[in-house]
């Protein structure tokens, strides 16, 4: 196990939230990891196929990011790795689920499947399945932001988009060509690097020739900034500053997270190279027992509220499941539906 | 009437469409200041500004990506590969996510953009200047694909492309922009998905696009004087193809002859083929002859760069041939 | 005789090559430490060390161009594409520099390597997953394209085409790498430009390859029960293909099926009926019968994905037809 | 006219170069000047085609830095701006210019063209036509070089290999890509950038958010240097310096070369964009006017001398000429050779 990087010390103090966005903040982080458990099971039990990428561990950035948007307005782009993004966005756990069972009350009707979640309506621009390729499209809903505003002149458009994406993925070229173009135009881009110093089975060291991936920003003339990971608040005052920047027309702002997924990265590896050290010393640092200890600790929760959380999102999920059970297929007749945009 | 070079009446349709929507922008490398490398986009910058008329830097794969993130909200773009060889770096934006991503999404997002710039063999470019994209891209599903060949034609197609709300890779020709052609005054469009007859015969279908068309039609003019009457047919088309001009003519001439700039292998007459194949066999009194490019990279000599490529002679023995053929 | 798993037998095509020459490395992501993804280069590391099998950083287009440069000057590079489908973003080293540049450099430089890995539609992979590269790079030209199909053509294929002094696009299909055989115990070579005639016939010649061999086998059992005797092909050349195995089979049934995984437009069967057009058209009783799968992006759903693809049950049913008709 | 950069202070003195040295470095500017003054003459009398990129002003790097490499040992990978390179690679210029003909005595035997010189005898890996695409070649022969010394323990294995490009090409993905598996594998490879301010008519501070390049080698943990692009010493004494830290196995260089091409991109471009103030203060840094300046100062040579030089080459470069007219084209009986290696 290689030496783990120092964490950048938060302040929690220093973004003081209330009750009411405490249990919101848990309550998504807790939808992740009980929707992703579920999965988990529900692919073992053969209801779902082809490749699963788990999002556990990794809940405090989807959280910290996503739930300091505008819903519905501001733009998520996501991975592989997209439910858990999707269920930030807003997309309804029925709609996320019945898509992993490919039926055509999915969110992307049964023909994207885990790797590809989509939802116009929610803003979500897609998962996409191939690396770093999400980065550019995340690009151009924040150029159209621009666009519209000052070659429209529509002064409401201020949404801002943010890409995430993992360690490996920054040692694609688009994330460099998009790093440019976004500082060059300074358009209202979040780049999220979810560092979680693996991809698949390539140790973040053995990729990169610089492991601390926020220093590239600078070299961009773009902040970028080195976050805890597994602490919500801390990725939520990082993205709230990110957001307020780019919306002010300030330009974008890459966070790297410090995180590390507690499955193997999908649900079909192995996952026989990361050492159990390495694991525990992050399972110990559970984003969501963290901030449930936090919570109690300033008295913003306390335990029994927190059960109801609980409760009420695994009756979410349980209601997901069953919805996604019963849901139809898509009708063979519509095979070629969607092929354009007259369908 | 005016009589307008092909790279303005392609110039003229983008502008045009951009007075018209102002979702449509441009976007490339050298677009803007310097005008598009075939002058298409000249002026339009001073016109339309900076937004409108966008210069890249040289990232093609990834403004192609963002080309379909901004038409995936709302906005139409129009990419110039300023050669269309170099999109070969935007191979994975163009298919997974131009091509794709509607049917992946479920129909969630359209795609209404247009991807255009010159293709085809120039005049001793070298191999890599020398593509012909389509033949590499006429199997990804999602995309339409168009090649102009005349100044009328260009512009009307490529503003019905432009309107259009699914992705276009639209075609041209490096040694076609200077043609002439007078051009009507009001608003015209040409639509992308119909093949153009552009000689009526009965003898033979010829099936061409983009800068074959001329060279068959060059051939013609002495197969006329021969007495030969063959059909010309430009196919615009090439994803799909209109396969209702093709088959009527087919059913009337019963022979075809495919000439096409692709190289053979693979290539858009591979597909016209094997469609005549399987939809027109019992019409065909000879097998369709295919005149394509050589399977080479595009030889940068003058001589061996012609040879590559059908000249219009060779047309003409084949039609000749056809005809001598007993049936 | 062992009975070995298909990645097995290509994992040993491998270790036997590189125990042979050592200018022989394999590179790609998660290769080494990991083993590859399908366990195709499983122990290769601990036993090569990890300059001969390299673990790349995720950047498909520059690793490749790496290989390419590495080939110009003197070494083997084998890259495994985690999944071919990757490789559309290193589309322009393959077609530009692994495919024309010997020829560009007037044969300065041979490029000895092979570019293989998993394609082809597998479980709900979903589209981007789920591609069918050979049919977009069918076009370009200087490459050969490879598709083995069992055990023992994996292995004596992948050895061959790693002493091929060309760039190889070798394809596996992401759901054949349980097959298991009975392999010969000591070394041996398919050659890569060579049909393989997997079931001798005379009513109708079946061209296939990859996972659609193991569909039109199935098929097979049925026919024969029902008295029909068909010839199958499998390809394994997809590009040069071999037309001196096709044309013999043609001259002796007259009719042919193509039966293939891509997509149908752009596919390798629109040049497959394009050639047999050129060559045997005067040999046919019957059009060919074209079974591809549909023009759309791999849709998750299992029963769409299923619909998507060519099933034993449409092929049986497609040569019942076609023998029935009357010529 | 953009604010011009500060040129980085270079003590020639402290290259002490020989009166040989001197010489041969003048003579090989001499040649890429005379050499691609006498392409334009030929492009201008119709005997040369297609698209021409003359490097007129920025003879200072390839002589600086290829003619300090082991000749017909290391390699050079160039662009579409190539011939320069090719010369001082050592290809003779009788065969660069049968090229530029298309004859079959040129180096890539009439099939490549200006954009596309190789010569293997002269380990120049090609010109390359695409942007960028020759970095991640070059990466690979210089893969080569460790590999043969460590995985097949040939000792004499230290070749470098130098991939040169232009500031639009740092744009784009590959460039980063490289940057990485180079710093990562420590690999014997030096990038110049050959930073003559424009990519075509874009203006390299529309196109880079940050304009200084050699910045960027930082991140990826590469030294990167700034140099005189007109100062064939100081260019020289870099590459020097580059060249021995790859050899020695320390890894790979960035050598950002501020520069100027005295012509427009190609002989197609009308070139006017570019302001006449700009074009003049460029102009008068002359390469060659500077290293002449100097070799006669230094008492390293007399203008005798160095006018020999000149009518030598003028001499070489008439030569090549009569050469290539007189060549014989290819044969169209071999419109198929070289498409497989057998052949
Ligand atoms: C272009 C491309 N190359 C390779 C892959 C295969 N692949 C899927 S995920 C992955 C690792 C990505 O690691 P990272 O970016 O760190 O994200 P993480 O999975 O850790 O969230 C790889 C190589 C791919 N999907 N797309
Ligand atoms: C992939 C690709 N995209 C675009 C081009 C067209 N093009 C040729 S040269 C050039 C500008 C390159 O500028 P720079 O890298 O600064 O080099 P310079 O020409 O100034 O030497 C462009 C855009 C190309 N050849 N390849
Ligand atoms: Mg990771
Ligand atoms: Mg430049």
């Amino acid at each position: 196990m290689v030496q783990e990087r120092t964490l950048p010390v938060f302040q929690a103090t220093s973004a003081k939230i209330s009750k009411a966005e405490g249990l919101m903040l848990y309550e998504d982080m807790i939808l992740g990891r009980f929707f992703e458990d579920k999965c988990a099971e529900m692919y073992y039990r053969g209801k779902m196929f082809g490749f699963v990428h788990l999002y556990n561990g990794q809940e405090a950035v989807s959280t910290g990011v996503i739930r300091a948007l505008r819903q519905g307005e501001d733009f998520v782009c996501s991975t592989y790795r997209d439910h858990v993004h999707a269920l930030s966005a807003g997309v309804p756990a029925r709609e996320v689920l019945a898509e992993l069972f490919g039926k055509e009350t999915g969110c992307s009707k049964g023909r994207g499947g885990s790797m590809h979640m989509f939802s116009a309506e929610h803003k979500l621009l897609g998962g996409f399945a191939f690396i770093g390729e999400g980065i550019p499209v995340a690009l151009g809903a924040a150029y159209q932001s621009k666009y519209r505003r000052h070659a429209m002149r529509d002064k409401s458009a201020d949404q801002v988009s943010v890409s995430f994406f993992g360690d490996g993925t920054t040692n694609n070229g688009q994330f460099f060509e998009c790093l440019n173009m976004a500082a060059l135009w300074k358009l209202p881009m979040i780049f999220v690097v979810e560092n979680n110093k693996w991809a698949i089975g390539m140790a973040h060291e053995r990729a990169s020739s610089q492991t601390e991936i926020y220093r590239k920003a600078a070299v961009f003339g773009m902040p970028g900034v080195e976050v805890d990971g597994m602490d919500v608040l801390a990725v939520r005052a990082a993205a709230q500053t990110a957001i307020a920047r780019a919306r002010a027309g300030e330009g974008p702002t890459l966070i790297e997270c410090l995180t590390y997924r507690f499955r193997g990265h999908s649900l079909a590896d192995p996952d026989e190279l990361r050492s159990k050290a390495e694991k525990e010393a992050w399972q110990a640092r559970d984003p969501i027992k963290k901030f449930e200890a936090y919570l109690l600790e300033q008295n913003l929760a306390n335990q029994e509220e927190l059960k109801d959380i609980e409760r009420r999102i695994q009756a979410v999920v349980d209601d997901a499941v069953k919805f996604a059970e019963e849901s139809p297929e898509p009708n063979p007749d519509e095979l070629y539906r969607y092929i354009f945009a007259e369908d | 009437m005016a009589e307008t070079l092909l790279f303005n009446a392609l110039r003229e349709a983008i502008d045009e469409e951009m007075a018209r929507d102002d979702t449509v922008f441009v976007l490339g490398e050298d677009v803007g200041h310097y005008g598009g490398s075939y002058k298409v986009t000249k002026d339009l910058y001073d016109k339309y500004g900076e937004f409108r008329v966008l210069d890249t830097p040289i990232a093609e794969n990834s403004f192609t990506g963002m080309a379909v993130g901004a038409a995936m909200t709302g906005l139409r773009p129009i990419i110039e590969g300023m050669n269309m060889g170099f999109l070969l770096l935007a191979f994975n934006q163009i298919a997974n996510n131009a091509g794709m991503l509607r049917y992946t999404s479920g129909g969630n997002y359209k795609i209404p953009m247009v991807i255009r710039g010159p293709g085809g063999v120039g005049r001793q470019l070298g191999a890599e200047h020398s593509q012909r994209l389509e033949a590499y891209f006429q199997a990804v599903p999602g995309l339409r694909i168009v090649a102009c060949s005349t100044p009328y034609n260009a512009k009307g197609l490529l503003k019905a492309a432009i309107r259009d709300d699914n992705p276009v890779l639209f075609f041209e020709h490096v040694l076609l922009y200077n043609l002439k052609q007078d051009l009507p005054e009001g608003e015209y469009l040409v639509p992308i998905d119909r093949a153009e007859v552009v000689r009526p015969g009965k003898d033979v279908t010829i099936l061409t696009y983009s800068r074959m068309r001329h060279h068959v039609l060059q051939a013609v003019k002495t197969l006329e004087k021969k007495g030969f009457d063959p059909e010309v047919i430009d196919l615009i088309s090439l994803k799909p193809l209109d396969f209702e001009t093709i088959g009527a003519s087919i059913r009337k001439t019963h022979r075809v002859i495919v000439v096409e700039e692709c190289m053979k292998t693979g290539g858009i007459g591979a597909e016209i083929i094997a469609s005549i194949n399987d939809r027109f066999f019992d019409e065909l009194d000879a097998p369709v002859l295919r005149l394509s490019s050589q399977d080479i990279p595009t030889p940068y000599n003058g001589k061996l760069e012609s040879l590559t490529i059908v000249q219009p002679k060779k047309i003409e023995e084949a039609v000749e041939k056809m005809m001598a053929l007993q049936i």
